[in-house]
């Protein structure tokens, strides 16, 4: 099932595009909407189209499964630890430790509508991004391994 | 065949009527309750200062569950990874 | 103005809906269910819920879609009746 | 609150250690393979003490409100909300910390057994991973107090447990019946998200005590009532009672056996969940005797269908499957008579609390006897490759320990003295007696049946010659028998000394269960 060069090309041009339109998704997500799971799904629709588009084998040089999953398992990592370095610091799980305090993403935000300010939202922006990656990675690995174990011609070959 | 259709049919038919009944009976936009929302929307931005409330409630007040959801696409992905093991490496398997 | 454009789409949901289910090749039920994720998205978005909508956008009209195709290309494309 | 103080943070490492553990295990066991026995050990072993500290804590020092996301987790109410929790809380009372207790131990139990049970088999990464998000998922299934949070831990465990039934991917009916379990814990698990909407539709707050007070001043409204008729579905079909049983003896019987008396806990959650949406969300606002009612029926079909479907089964993992819904039975007949009466201060003091206590203390005992079981028809499978009655025979001659702990575990499931089976058993014949003696006789005589159902399983598979296809068949590894003997021990321990554990930790698990205010006012605050 080989696509033609027209959705091949439009694929690739379309690519870098998905992933930035994703990464600004996860990024801004405590300022606009959206947020891990959104961006994660749109940049995770980027790799499938890849994935339709390239229908052969040199996709599996393209996009490996083992960094996808290592990627995942980073990122909920991230989140998890993020989450538990509030018991370390002394507080409860999930608190947020990083809001109001200066730091990264830490500058306080007064109530009401402002431009919007990259750096606030204390963990949430560090969750975002966590989430974004699993979310990424997760939904790839998914669309991968099903795409290859029912591909007619290579299914059951080494990983 | 087409019984069993029908019986199908009438089964859904009857959830769908309880349910429209049910939700009948809440007012849509204009709940009797809104405390929890106007701490959200009073509280949130500062108390997490993201000034999307969205974000705030789902990675802030609520990140439990949201690690939870987390949690349910990677045991999704460690169950396709689980099952679909044979196609993808074709290795020999033995039984418990 | 918004409600004709939400009666539209409401028609539209309506109408793929029951067009998924009684398609008999998989690979135009499964299309479309695309649109109908797609319509959904429009409207969640326009009942103000964006966040929503770029989730129904990207996971359901995108991913699922391509996992359906996956899986189609697997089993073939008609649907069997015994 | 300063410094680190894990103490107070329990109930959130009790979530945290396992999804942690489980999340890093893929990575071990891709770089690491030789460590990760006991990286999944390690987890393991911690959750469990972890959920007993908490279990002890909570049997002490009464109910245990655990928020998310504050500083100080003891408040559940911020001063300036003007009195509505709006977290994420953890409400661990007694009957929760006693599901707790029987999910650490028989998870710590089904793990060393693991340990060699699956060295055979391939994909032992997914294994236990997915094992870990079981533990996970049950672990917080039954300590949250928030329906939402409840969902997503329902469909953790659903999940995984979909994966873990369709293990092994070499059989394709293994596959039918994953596929089959996670069809219809999906649609469960959808019944329930339809029956949360229509409670935060009217009362904008997802937190059980919360909801139950709200639903107290306003009364039962329609939503309400078909909100309950959804819970009940859903929680009904996930803990395998009979109209909606058809999933369990397939998924029981197909998975791994380890995963299988894990599964039986997972039922159990959800049997949890039942009873405490019947008790903690609805208690006063509902005509507890017709849900009562209805309860205790549905216990009588499962006891009684489960049984006769038992005696006809030939793969002895499905007729333990039938034995499971069976059993699941008396615990709804149990709960289900003290619902009842929860109206009737009188007759609650009478009977209705001890067969609340009979039917509590069923669980525990259910889920070690059952797993016990589980186990020893795995080791059969393990040592001799087949699961068919007629062609088993003569293993006791070659599997001792095997065969003893059989014994234990059947004798406990028939309820026969001195094994714990009895000891609940004898609670629910006793009170139920004074409630309606027909439904005793019943109960008796499914028990009876049992029996007769485990004779012929024993008779078949240990007793008679020798057989020459299983010469070389040797007693099953140590880590197994460990597992197995874990389990035997607790069987025989709670069978000699039921007061005691009555006392400790079930008594206590009855009465939080049937006091409604108590739990709401550990969250809310007073009583």
């Amino acid at each position: 099932m080989k696509q033609s060069n027209i959705v091949r090309i439009t694929a690739d041009i379309m690519f870098p595009f998905i992933m930035i339109f994703g990464a600004y998704v996860v990024l801004h997500g405590h300022l606009t909407p959206g947020g891990g799971f959104q961006g994660g799904a749109v940049m995770a629709s980027g790799v499938v189209l890849l994935l339709i588009a390239h229908c052969d084998k040199d996709i599996k040089t393209l996009i490996p499964t083992q960094i996808l999953k290592n990627v995942e398992t980073f990122g909920l990592l991230l989140f998890g630890l993020s989450a538990l370095a509030a018991v370390i610091l002394g507080s409860g799980f999930f608190t947020n430790w990083l809001v109001n305090t200066g730091l990264l993403f830490g500058t306080p935000v007064e109530y009401g509508p402002n431009p919007g300010y990259l750096n606030t939202g204390g963990v949430i922006p560090v969750m975002n991004i966590a989430v974004g990656l699993e979310v990424l990675a997760a939904l790839s690995v998914i669309a991968v391994i099903m795409f290859r174990s029912t591909e007619p011609d290579c299914g059951g070959e080494e990983q | 065949m087409n019984r069993k259709n029908g019986i199908t049919v009438c089964i859904i038919a009857i959830i769908a009527v309880v349910l429209i009944y049910a939700q009948s009976g809440i007012s849509f936009g204009d709940p009797v309750y809104q405390d929890m929302d106007q701490y959200f929307l009073l509280n949130g931005q500062v108390q997490t200062g993201g000034n999307n409330i969205c974000t705030d409630v789902v990675f802030d007040f609520r990140a439990f569950d949201t690690l939870g959801e987390a949690t349910v696409l990677f045991t999704a992905v460690m169950g396709v990874i689980v099952i679909f093991r044979r196609l993808m490496k074709g290795e020999e398997y033995e039984a418990e | 103005m918004i409600e004709v454009l939400q009666i539209i789409i409401l028609i539209g949901l309506l109408l793929t809906a029951i067009l998924a289910v009684l398609q008999t090749d998989l690979l135009h039920a499964a299309v479309t269910l695309g649109a109908f994720s797609f319509l959904l998205a429009l409207e969640f978005y326009i009942l103000q819920a964006p966040d929503v909508a770029i989730a129904e956008a990207g996971i359901g009209a995108a991913l699922t879609t391509a996992i359906f195709i996956f899986a189609i290309r697997a089993v073939g494309r008609k649907e069997v009746t015994s | 609150m300063t410094g680190m103080d894990l103490f107070a943070n329990l109930p959130g490492l009790l979530l945290a250690v396992p999804l942690i553990f489980a999340f890093a295990t893929p990575l071990i066991g891709r770089y690491l393979p030789r460590a990760r026995d006991g990286w999944v050990l390690l987890g393991m072993v911690l959750t469990t003490v972890i959920g007993l500290l908490i279990a002890s804590a909570v049997f002490t020092g009464g109910t245990v409100a655990y928020t998310f996301g504050v500083p100080d987790p003891s408040v559940t109410v911020p001063p300036d909300s003007g009195g509505i929790p709006v977290r994420i809380i953890f409400n661990i009372d007694a009957m929760s910390a006693f599901m707790v207790v029987i999910a650490v131990v028989t998870g710590l139990c089904v793990m060393l057994y693991s340990l060699s049970a699956a060295s055979r088999s391939s994909g032992k990464d997914g294994y236990y991973t997915l094992f870990l998000l079981l533990v996970a998922g049950v672990l917080g299934m039954v300590c949250t107090g928030d329906l939402f949070n409840f969902f997503v831990f329902l469909e953790i465990a659903s999940l995984a447990g979909a994966a873990l039934v369709a293990f092994r991917v070499d059989k394709g009916i293994a596959i039918e019946a994953g596929l089959k379990y996670a069809m219809l814990s999906t649609i469960g698990g959808l019944f329930f998200l339809l029956g949360v909407a229509l409670l935060f539709g009217q009362y904008n707050t997802l937190n059980i005590a919360f909801l139950a007070e709200r639903m107290g001043t306003t009364g039962l409204t329609t939503p309400d009532a078909v909100a309950l008729v959804l819970f009940v579905t859903a929680l009904a079909m996930k803990c395998g009672a009979v109209p909606m049983h058809f999933w369990a003896p397939d998924a029981y019987a197909m998975a791994p056996a380890a995963v299988t008396a894990f599964l039986v806990v997972s039922s159990q959650a959800s049997l949890y969940a039942l009873f405490r949406i019947c008790f903690s969300l609805y208690g006063q606002t509902l005509n507890t005797v017709l849900l009562g009612w209805f309860i205790i029926i549905l216990g009588l079909l499962s006891m009684f269908i489960g049984v006769t479907m038992a005696i006809l089964q030939k793969d002895v993992k499905r007729l333990m499957a039938y034995h499971a819904v069976s059993q699941t039975g008396y615990m709804l007949l149990g709960v289900g008579v003290g619902l009842a009466v929860l109206s009737s201060p009188l007759l609650l003091s009478n009977f209705g609390m001890m067969a609340m206590e009979g039917g509590i203390f069923h669980i525990m005992n259910h889920a070690f006897y059952k797993g016990l079981l589980f186990l020893t028809a795995g080791v059969i499978f393990y040592r001799c490759g087949t699961r068919n009655l007629n062609d088993l025979g003569g293993l006791g001659h070659s599997m001792k320990w095997t065969m003893l702990f059989f014994i234990i575990g059947a004798l406990a499931i028939a309820g026969i003295p001195p094994f714990n089976g009895f000891a609940s058993k004898l609670m629910i014949y006793e009170s139920v007696f004074s409630f309606n003696p027909l439904l005793s006789i019943i109960a008796m005589v499914v028990s009876i049946l049992t029996l007769a159902s485990f004779v012929k399983v024993f008779h078949s598979i240990f007793m008679g010659p020798k057989r020459p296809e299983f010469a070389d068949v040797t007693e099953a590894p140590l880590p197994m028998l460990f597992g197995m003997g874990v389990l035997s021990i607790l069987v025989i321990l709670f069978g000699i000394f039921p007061e005691q554990v009555v006392e400790v930790m079930v008594a206590p698990a009855a009465s939080a269960l049937a006091d409604q205010a108590g739990y709401i006012g550990s969250v809310m605050g007073g009583a």
